[in-house]
């Protein structure tokens, strides 16, 4: 098994709710609440969930773009919550993020070479105009945009193109790992797989490790190696791409895999649904137990009672935080 | 002088590249009507000394109240003899230096503590905030009244009123901005790549709240002008002889049932020159917030 | 609610703090002498040092401050230097002229603004838009004095349509109180009225872009059903705002007009007290307009939420 | 907003009738009954005599109280209060009152009330009459119709003195009555035609007929009001809606209209007032007596006159006006602007001129401004709030400044203060030994003859020494319409409407 | 086809739809012909700014200001809904025709009960009183799902979760009984498993009122599991149409093909890299000469950067606009 690259233990990320006439915290929203995963060398780590599951929060803390609450962040072996303002902005040279939307993620008063070269600039990589120029030409090349194009500015480009900018900008750095924060979910249905494709060139040439965040279970099949599903701040169930697809252990799984529409109508004709009731619960007020037992179609007494740990269910790399697992 | 807050450019960031100026010129004929105006105006203050007919001060007490077109006076000449039409071309070499200066103490002055208060968020934004409110809670003709009064009239002093009055504006302005700014993608992605505080601000929080700053001090400009004719028609800002709109207004007030003019000529001067400001700040408003168009 | 207003009123008091110490140093700094203005012709040595003595301005600027910020804590704003009447009551007598100015200036300026802008709105484009565009711009950018005068020389002097100026109280003959209080009224207005015409324009022109207003007109609703009962209360809720700062302020905004008409509101009071120097009374505006403008503002802010549902102050 | 006391006063000023006119208009059978609305040009702060500092104030307040001593129209002393009196010495006055006389609250006026009231106008905490008074050492109530006045020292001024407010007697129990609010509403508390009704400020206040007043068959009219509008033109307009009947001031600008309107009446005199420009001789440029003489010979008083003043009004060569007994008509040291001359005194200097915003006054120091340069002298013009600009001028922080005097009955009050040795209102810090005697002289003295002479000859050399240029006298007006009859005029600006009926 | 044996509940005859920019003149929709029979559900699949909803609008005359359908038919139950007056339109709109939109979050009023706004289109059309539209909005809102049916009419938009507002805007557009409802992107802004609930709903109810429907997506599954027939839009046209089994199953149009190719399918057990559409979606403002995805389209001719093909029968029911299908070639894998 390879090394992980990255491990959080007993992460949480909570935001205060402040209220009353001295605005004192009132509440906690519970965005990541005690997560543990690893992320190995090399490979694509998916992360699925619902909107306001904290998938993003997540992503985000473990660059520490957002301050983690309490845990252990260990990238390479080192706990980077540990680390000063300055040593973390030198880790930073190691791990990047590519953001959902390209629009806003992109700075619009900065040319591309602008914001190419801003990266280089803040870890003083190649310094020098024609060593700069020659690199940004290098990384527009890589993420398949003409060199040329290096004056122009984000609004001059489509949305597929810019998400090109967002992915040379996260190479700049030489990193080893990067959090892609729904990269493809704001783009358009015919250049979603451009991306997909270049992620994973990329992957193979750079040796990336990547933890792929995003809503649509398809996509994160297709990329990942293994894929952690969230629900309400926690992971409910991790495994394998494919066995996660064959065998969802989760209700949770089961229900997410159910509900996304294959594009076939022969075997969406005949495919056998599962409807959840109701809503997502609040991240402020959880459920007691187990947090999805609200929506559960197996839901017992027990689930109320004690919240299930990631390890209720495991077989082998296969495991899932379920009291009343689906049977594979 | 109350119209100030109600004027404040749109408090959502306005996300767009640089704008070129040629490209706003061309697309928008609003933005290009007032700015040939603003610039006309700037024209006339800047060559008042060549194309003003008469010496705006040469005192003449026995050609006084003339009435319009006699003997090359055109707009006629005021109580003293001199020349209308003259004081009024010469009244924009005095209202625009004022309302730069008074427009660039309210800039520096708020912007600097809307960047802080905007980006350092906690106590200090709490406490900054609390300043501005008092600012703003206090009624800002009276203030500038009292600080002229005080410091003694003079267009000195009416930049310096002017351009405290206008602190809150700014402060509120470019702290909403700097707040949203701050939770942009973009900021974040420049955090991720281990960019410093200050690099955040200024390349890219400064930058991105230039459109609506720019806005902001094209109508504090027509703001600023009407601030300090309203001062000068007090008898707290220009001193006579200089040729300020304001002045001439108060001067010319008392003769409005035989001569009109002296009080309605400088008045138009007036509010030519505020309205070219606010329609270019209204123009560049439209163009720059593509919220607003359609 | 009662939380919410709780907290914004402890959060005025350091602003009201601040408000205080401002009006006192900007005024007690200043150069002047009100007890030069009390002797006129009577001025002699001994006379002023009899007067500083009498008003405790002998005293350290501190000093004056604590015995007026003690007062204040009682309630009491003290007497005015030069009338030696409470400040309560020198306010008080002028305030009704005031309010009946800001009031038809306020109504002046809503009737003008709402329908055109309302119109303006629904017909973009259209000349009655360009004019009231050209009117949002127009009606803030000619001095309010300016107005006074323009309206003083057509109407009063030229064609002795309404009286020159003067206040004649409401109790005493509503129609001549009304005949004099209408041209200050417009001239104090008309930048309201644009500023209101501005805002319901540009937040109904927002409103109507909105999808709930296609679902409105996707339900088979028409066009005025669409504008009166589906927009307009979306679109007056930035009008309040505006509105509601213009109430808190009055005081300020009518300054320049009732000097121009020699009216004898609180605003004129405020001139000719810091002319005088007339500290206590000057102290006293002031702070009777932070108050009114922090609490318009708080006031707002109510009326913001009880129009707009998806606000609560629980 | 802009304060008139002193300076104001001298705005809207006109003369054109010269001096010599009888104060009174035509006389037919009066009328009783009517009332009169009268235009006050400031909002009054105060109805009591004791803290009264504002020229309005004294309008309303002659016709409300009656006061020791009273002036005709050619500032001859008359009987008030005091029906005779004899000056035993020069420091002792003994008085004859007038008997039957009761205040509007009913209380008797007597000699008691006299020393009363001079003790409270003497010692009074908030007192502005106190200086008016400093020559009074006691006040003797011989009986109840005698008092005795008894000086410090000789005084020459005290009956003039006594005319104004300081000889003004109130009921002392309406004094007590009204208690703290008294200046604000002082009920019952005169003894004149009129008596208080209403004050209302920012409205109006009201006065009516005093039926029991003492003098029989007076007042005519059954009552006055009196509205404060702080704007000549608006004044202008009242009258001609007949708003208001009487005012005292319009702009000069509108007195030619008016005066061609058979609807209106205008008739003007020279007031007791000179109007100039300060010069601070205790510092430079003015410290240099050339550089005063220099500017004292180019401003051209008859220009201002013409030009801003629209020659309503009398130039002046002194401080002593044409009304006055001591007035002397020969003195014209600087007479027309003569920029020759003055560049002779001196020239190429610099010097700033303080007055206030108004308009009028602005119009003045541009002209003044334009004259000065044509002899080489630069002067600017520095407009400052009245509170502060009297107080630079009473530190003798200026080296010029717009200080104008509303004048005095007695011809002393428009010199001794001025320009005797550390006087009040000496703000130039002028000193002559020379001047101090005369003026002195003039004090202690009770021959007119002998006071005229000594008044001469400091006239004479104050003005050669000019820390003062004199540009004009004021005036004192009656506008009104037509209706209004018996209106005499008086040169110390007060509107007297005991006589005054309306038909 | 008017007049045939036949007439259908809608039928488009090569409507266009313009829109004025501050640019230029920009044909959001052009030269779509399609139809809708009673009680079918029509999939309109394409991807943001290729026409459908433009054409949904340009159905019930509901475009901004700044649009206009310059040329074309749009038939309902045969009379043309282009030529009635606004009156006559507005009596069909929320009555004949509803509409439901993408974004449930911002399609009813904020500051309006959802009851009020639920039971308006039976005020309008059905002459209800208040009273009686509230308890119709009671029982609309338990016939979709809306639990505490009598408490939630009354309480606002936000307090909605987003499917329970797009619940609430179903029980609008039906409570009419309309016989057509269009549906634009109505489950694009939820989560998956509220996606089901809503697709689930919507299946239940057309059954239960034989409401005939238009589904807008941009989403092919949605469009396998809930149409009959498809309708492919591309650059404001309709590329393809056809049953949706036949569509999906070869597609006849290289856009359908490639859009079909590039997406990842979650019962893909193959590992093999996606095959992307490659370039991008075309400027409206600049489309290119002929077929409008001849730059895009892997299996271009010489023919189809010069002129512009018809939509035309290919196969069995399937339209299709391209020369290449057109000419009897089949799409298969270029190099394979």
């Amino acid at each position: 098994m390879p090394e992980a690259l990255l491990e959080a233990r007993g992460l949480k990320t909570w935001f205060p709710v402040r209220s009353g006439v001295l605005q004192r915290t009132t509440g906690q929203v519970r965005a990541v609440d005690g997560v543990d995963l690893e992320i190995r060398r090399g490979e694509t780590l998916g992360l699925v969930g619902e909107s306001g599951c904290g998938k993003s929060t997540l992503g985000r803390s473990l660059l520490r773009l957002v301050e983690p609450t309490a845990g252990q962040i260990l990238f390479k072996g080192k706990d980077l919550l540990r680390l000063g303002p300055a040593g973390m902005r030198r880790m930073r040279r190691e791990m990047a993020m590519i953001f959902q939307d390209p629009f806003a993620s992109l700075d619009p008063r900065q040319t591309v070479g602008g914001i190419l070269a801003e990266a280089l600039e803040i870890h003083g990589l190649h310094q020098g105009a024609r060593q700069r120029q020659a690199r940004i030409a290098e990384l527009l090349d890589v993420v398949g945009l003409s060199p040329a194009l290096a004056g122009r500015y984000p609004h001059e480009f489509s949305g597929g193109q810019r998400q090109r900018i967002g992915i040379a900008r996260a190479l700049a750095v030489d990193p080893s790992f990067i959090v892609c924060d729904e990269p493809i979910s704001a783009l358009d249905v015919s250049i979603q797989a451009q991306i997909v494709n270049l992620l994973e060139r990329l992957q193979e040439q750079f040796k990336l490790t990547y933890l792929f965040i995003a809503h649509d279970l398809s996509v994160v099949k297709h990329i990942s190696d293994r894929i952690a599903v969230m629900y309400l701040g926690k992971i409910v169930e991790m495994s394998a791409a494919r066995e996660l697809y064959r065998a969802p252990r989760h209700p949770y799984t089961a229900s997410l895999l159910s509900a996304i529409p294959i594009p076939d109508p022969a075997v969406e004709r005949g495919r056998e649904r599962i409807i959840l009731k109701g809503d997502v619960a609040s991240p402020i007020d959880p459920p007691s137990g187990c947090r999805f037992r609200t929506r559960c179609f197996k839901a017992q007494p027990r689930c109320a009672e004690s919240e299930p740990p990631l390890d209720t269910v495991q077989v082998g790399e296969h495991r899932a935080a379920c009291y009343f697992p689906l049977e594979p | 002088m109350s119209n100030a807050p109600a004027l404040v450019a749109a408090a959502e960031p306005t996300l767009r590249g640089r704008i070129d100026p040629v490209e706003l010129l061309r697309r928008y004929p609003r933005v290009a009507l007032s700015a040939g105006l603003v610039a006309l105006l700037f024209l006339v203050a800047l060559l008042a000394p060549i194309i003003s007919p008469h010496d705006p001060l040469a005192v003449e007490p026995d050609n006084a109240y003339l009435k319009p077109f006699t003997s090359g006076h055109v707009l006629g000449t005021d109580e003293l003899g001199r020349d209308l039409l003259s004081r009024i071309i010469w009244g924009a070499r005095v209202s625009l230096p004022v309302a730069f200066v008074a427009v660039g103490v309210g800039l520096v002055a708020g912007g600097l503590i809307g960047l802080v208060s905007g980006y350092k968020g906690g106590l200090t934004d709490l406490l900054l905030m609390r300043l501005i409110d008092a600012l703003l809670a206090f009624p800002a003709l009276i203030l500038a009244i009292g600080i002229v009064a005080g410091l003694g009239p003079s267009l000195t002093n009416a930049m310096i009123a002017i351009g405290i009055v206008g602190i809150p504006v700014y402060a509120r302005l470019v702290r909403a901005q700097t707040l949203q700014l701050r939770q942009m993608e973009f900021v974040t992605a420049t955090r991720s790549l281990g960019a410093k505080p200050l690099r955040l601000v200024l390349g890219h929080i400064v930058p991105n709240l230039l459109n609506p700053v720019l806005v902001q001090v094209s109508l504090s400009a027509g703001f600023a002008i009407l601030a300090e004719a309203t001062l000068s028609f007090l008898g707290l800002g220009a001193q006579v002889p200089t040729p300020d709109w304001g002045q001439m207004i108060n001067a010319g007030a008392r003769f409005l049932s035989n001569d009109p003019w002296l009080a309605i000529a400088p008045g138009l001067g007036i509010s030519i020159s505020v309205y070219s400001f606010n329609l270019l700040g209204d123009a560049l408003r439209d163009a720059l917030d593509p919220r607003l168009r359609s | 609610m009662t939380t919410y207003v709780l907290r914004r009123l402890l959060l005025m008091l350091p602003v009201a703090f601040l408000v205080t110490v401002g009006v006192f140093l900007l005024i007690h700094l200043s150069r002047g002498d009100p007890a030069l203005v009390l002797l006129g012709e009577d001025r002699s040595p001994q006379a002023i040092a009899a007067i500083h003595h009498e008003l405790g301005l002998d005293q350290p600027l501190y000093v004056q401050y604590g015995i007026w910020l003690g007062r204040l804590a009682r309630g009491d704003l003290g007497r005015s230097v030069i009338t030696h009447q409470t400040v309560s009551d020198a306010i008080l007598e002028r305030l009704p002229a005031t309010l009946e100015l800001g009031v038809v200036a306020l109504l002046w300026s809503l009737l003008v603004a709402i329908p055109l802008g309302t119109i303006a709105a629904v017909r973009r484009g259209s000349v009655a838009d360009h004019l009231a565009t050209g009117f949002t711009v127009g009606g803030v950018s000619v001095p309010n004095f300016f107005i006074g005068i323009v309206l003083i020389f057509v109407l009063s002097v030229s064609l002795h349509l309404f009286p020159f100026g003067g206040y004649v109280p409401l109790t005493r003959d509503p129609y001549e109180s009304l005949r004099h209080v209408l041209l200050p009224a417009i001239a104090l207005g008309t930048a309201g009225a644009a500023i209101n015409m501005r805002f319901t324009r540009s937040s109904m022109i927002e409103v109507l872009n909105h999808d709930f207003i296609r679902t409105a007109r996707a339900k088979g609703a028409s066009w005025r059903r669409v504008v009166f009962a589906h927009a307009l209360k979306n679109a007056l809720i930035p009008v309040v705002t505006v509105v509601g700062l213009q109430i808190g302020g009055i005081i300020e905004g009518a300054i320049v007009t009732e000097t121009v008409f020699t009216w004898p509101g609180v605003g004129r009071l405020a001139v000719e007290s810091i002319f005088d120097r007339d500290y206590t009374v000057v102290q006293g505006i002031v702070l009777l307009a932070a108050f009114s403008y922090m609490f318009a503002n708080l006031l707002v802010d109510l009326v913001y939420g009880w129009l707009d549902p998806r606000i609560s102050y629980a | 907003m802009r304060r008139t006391i002193v300076v104001v006063l001298c705005l809207l000023m006109a003369a054109a009738c010269g001096g010599g006119q009888n104060g009174t208009s035509q006389s037919t059978t009066p009328k009783n009954g009517g009332s009169a609305t009268i235009a006050l040009e400031n909002e009054l702060r105060t109805l009591d005599p004791l803290d009264s500092s504002l020229l309005v104030e004294r309008e309303v307040f002659y016709n409300m109280y009656d006061s020791l001593f009273t002036i005709d129209p050619k500032l001859v002393i008359k009987p008030g209060l005091v029906k005779q009196w004899d000056v035993a010495d020069p420091v002792t006055y003994k008085f004859t009152l007038q008997s039957g006389v009761k205040f509007h609250d009913g209380t008797p006026f007597d000699a008691q009330s006299v020393k009363d009231n001079v003790t409270r106008y003497k010692t009074a905490a908030n007192s502005r009459r106190k200086s008016d008074l400093a020559s009074v050492d006691t006040v003797e109530v011989v009986d109840s119709t005698h008092v005795t006045f008894h000086l410090k020292k000789a005084d020459a001024t005290l009956l003039a003195t006594l005319v104004d407010r300081a000889g003004m007697m109130l009921s002392m129990a309406a004094l007590k009555a009204g208690g703290q609010n008294f200046s604000l509403s002082p009920v019952g508390a005169g003894s004149g035609p009129f008596q208080f009704v209403e004050w209302k400020r920012n409205d109006h206040l009201t006065l009516k007929k005093n039926a029991t007043y003492w003098k029989p068959g007076l007042p005519h009219l059954d009552g006055l009001t009196y509205r404060a509008i702080p704007d000549v033109n608006a004044i202008l307009a009242a009258l001609k809606t007949g708003d208001i009947d009487v005012a005292r001031t319009i702009s000069s600008k509108d007195v030619a209209g008016l005066k061609a309107d058979s609807n209106f009446v205008y008739r003007d005199m020279p007031a007791l007032g000179f109007n100039g420009m300060e010069l601070n001789t205790s510092a430079p440029p003015f410290n240099d007596p050339a550089k005063r003489k220099a500017v004292a010979l180019a401003v051209d008083k008859y220009a201002i006159l013409k030009n801003v003043y629209f020659n309503i009004g009398v130039v002046a060569y002194g401080p002593i006006p044409p009304s006055s007994w001591a007035f002397d008509g020969s003195e014209k040291v600087f007479d027309h602007g003569d920029a020759a001359k003055a560049k002779s005194m001196a020239t190429g200097f610099t010097f700033t001129y303080k007055t206030t915003a108004d308009p009028v006054l602005q119009q003045l120091a541009q002209l003044m401004a334009a004259e000065l340069t044509k002899a080489g002298i630069t002067m600017q013009v520095q407009s400052e709030d009245f509170a502060t600009y009297q107080q630079e001028c009473q530190n003798h922080q200026f080296q010029a400044c717009n200080v104008n005097w509303s004048g005095r009955v007695d011809p002393d009050g428009n010199m001794y203060a001025w320009w005797h040795t550390g006087g009040d209102f000496n703000d130039s810090v002028y000193s002559n030994a020379q001047v101090d005697g005369w003026l002195d002289d003039a004090r202690t003295t009770t021959d007119q003859t002998k006071r005229k002479q000594d008044y001469d000859n400091a006239q004479k050399q104050i003005v050669t020494d000019a820390p003062y240029v004199f540009s004009f006298f004021g005036t004192s007006a009656q506008i009104s319409d037509n209706k209004i009859h018996d209106f005499t005029l008086y040169p110390d600006l007060m509107i007297r409407m005991a006589e005054v009926w309306k038909g | 086809m008017p007049g045939g044996a036949k007439a259908h509940l809608l039928e488009l005859q090569n409507v266009r739809t313009e829109l004025q920019l501050r640019d230029g003149v920009l044909t959001a929709v052009d030269c779509v012909s399609f139809h809708v029979d009673s009680g079918e559900t029509l999939g309109i699949v394409g991807e943001s700014g290729s026409g459908k909803t433009m054409t949904a609008l340009s159905i019930l005359r509901l475009l901004p200001r700044s649009g206009r359908v310059t040329n074309g038919q749009v038939r309902f139950k045969g009379r043309d809904l282009l030529a009635l007056s606004e009156g006559e339109m507005e009596e069909i709109r929320g009555a004949e025709i509803a509409m439901i939109f993408q974004d449930p979050m911002t399609s009813l009023n904020p500051v309006f009960e959802v009851g009020w706004q639920v039971g308006e289109p039976l005020r309008l059309h059905r002459a209800t009183g208040g009273r009686e539209s509230m308890s119709k909005a009671v029982e609309m809102f338990s016939r979709v799902g809306i639990p505490e049916a009598a408490r939630r009419v009354s309480q606002y938009p936000h307090m909605f979760s987003g499917g329970m507002r797009q619940r609430a805007m179903i029980a609008m557009g039906l409570s009419t009984e309309p016989s057509l409802l269009i549906a634009d992107e109505p489950t694009t802004a939820l989560d998956v498993t509220i996606q089901a609930q809503i697709l689930e709903l919507l299946r239940t109810l057309n059954r239960e009122f034989g409401t005939a429907t238009i589904l807008i997506t941009h989403n092919l599954g949605v469009v396998a599991g809930m149409c009959e027939r498809v309708v492919v839009m591309y650059a404001g046209r309709v590329v393809e149409q056809g049953p949706t089994r036949d569509v999906f199953a070869h597609p006849q149009h290289p856009y359908t093909w490639s859009l079909l190719h590039s997406i990842p399918r979650l019962d893909d057990e193959s590992g093999k890299p996606l095959r992307p559409v490659e370039g991008a979606p075309p400027d409206m403002l600049q489309l290119p000469p002929g077929c409008k995805f001849n730059p895009r389209c892997p299996f271009a001719i010489e023919q189809c950067s010069k002129e512009e093909p018809e939509l035309l029968p290919v196969k069995g029911a399937q339209l299709a606009r391209c020369w290449v299908t057109q000419a009897g070639d089949e799409l298969t894998e270029p190099g394979a």
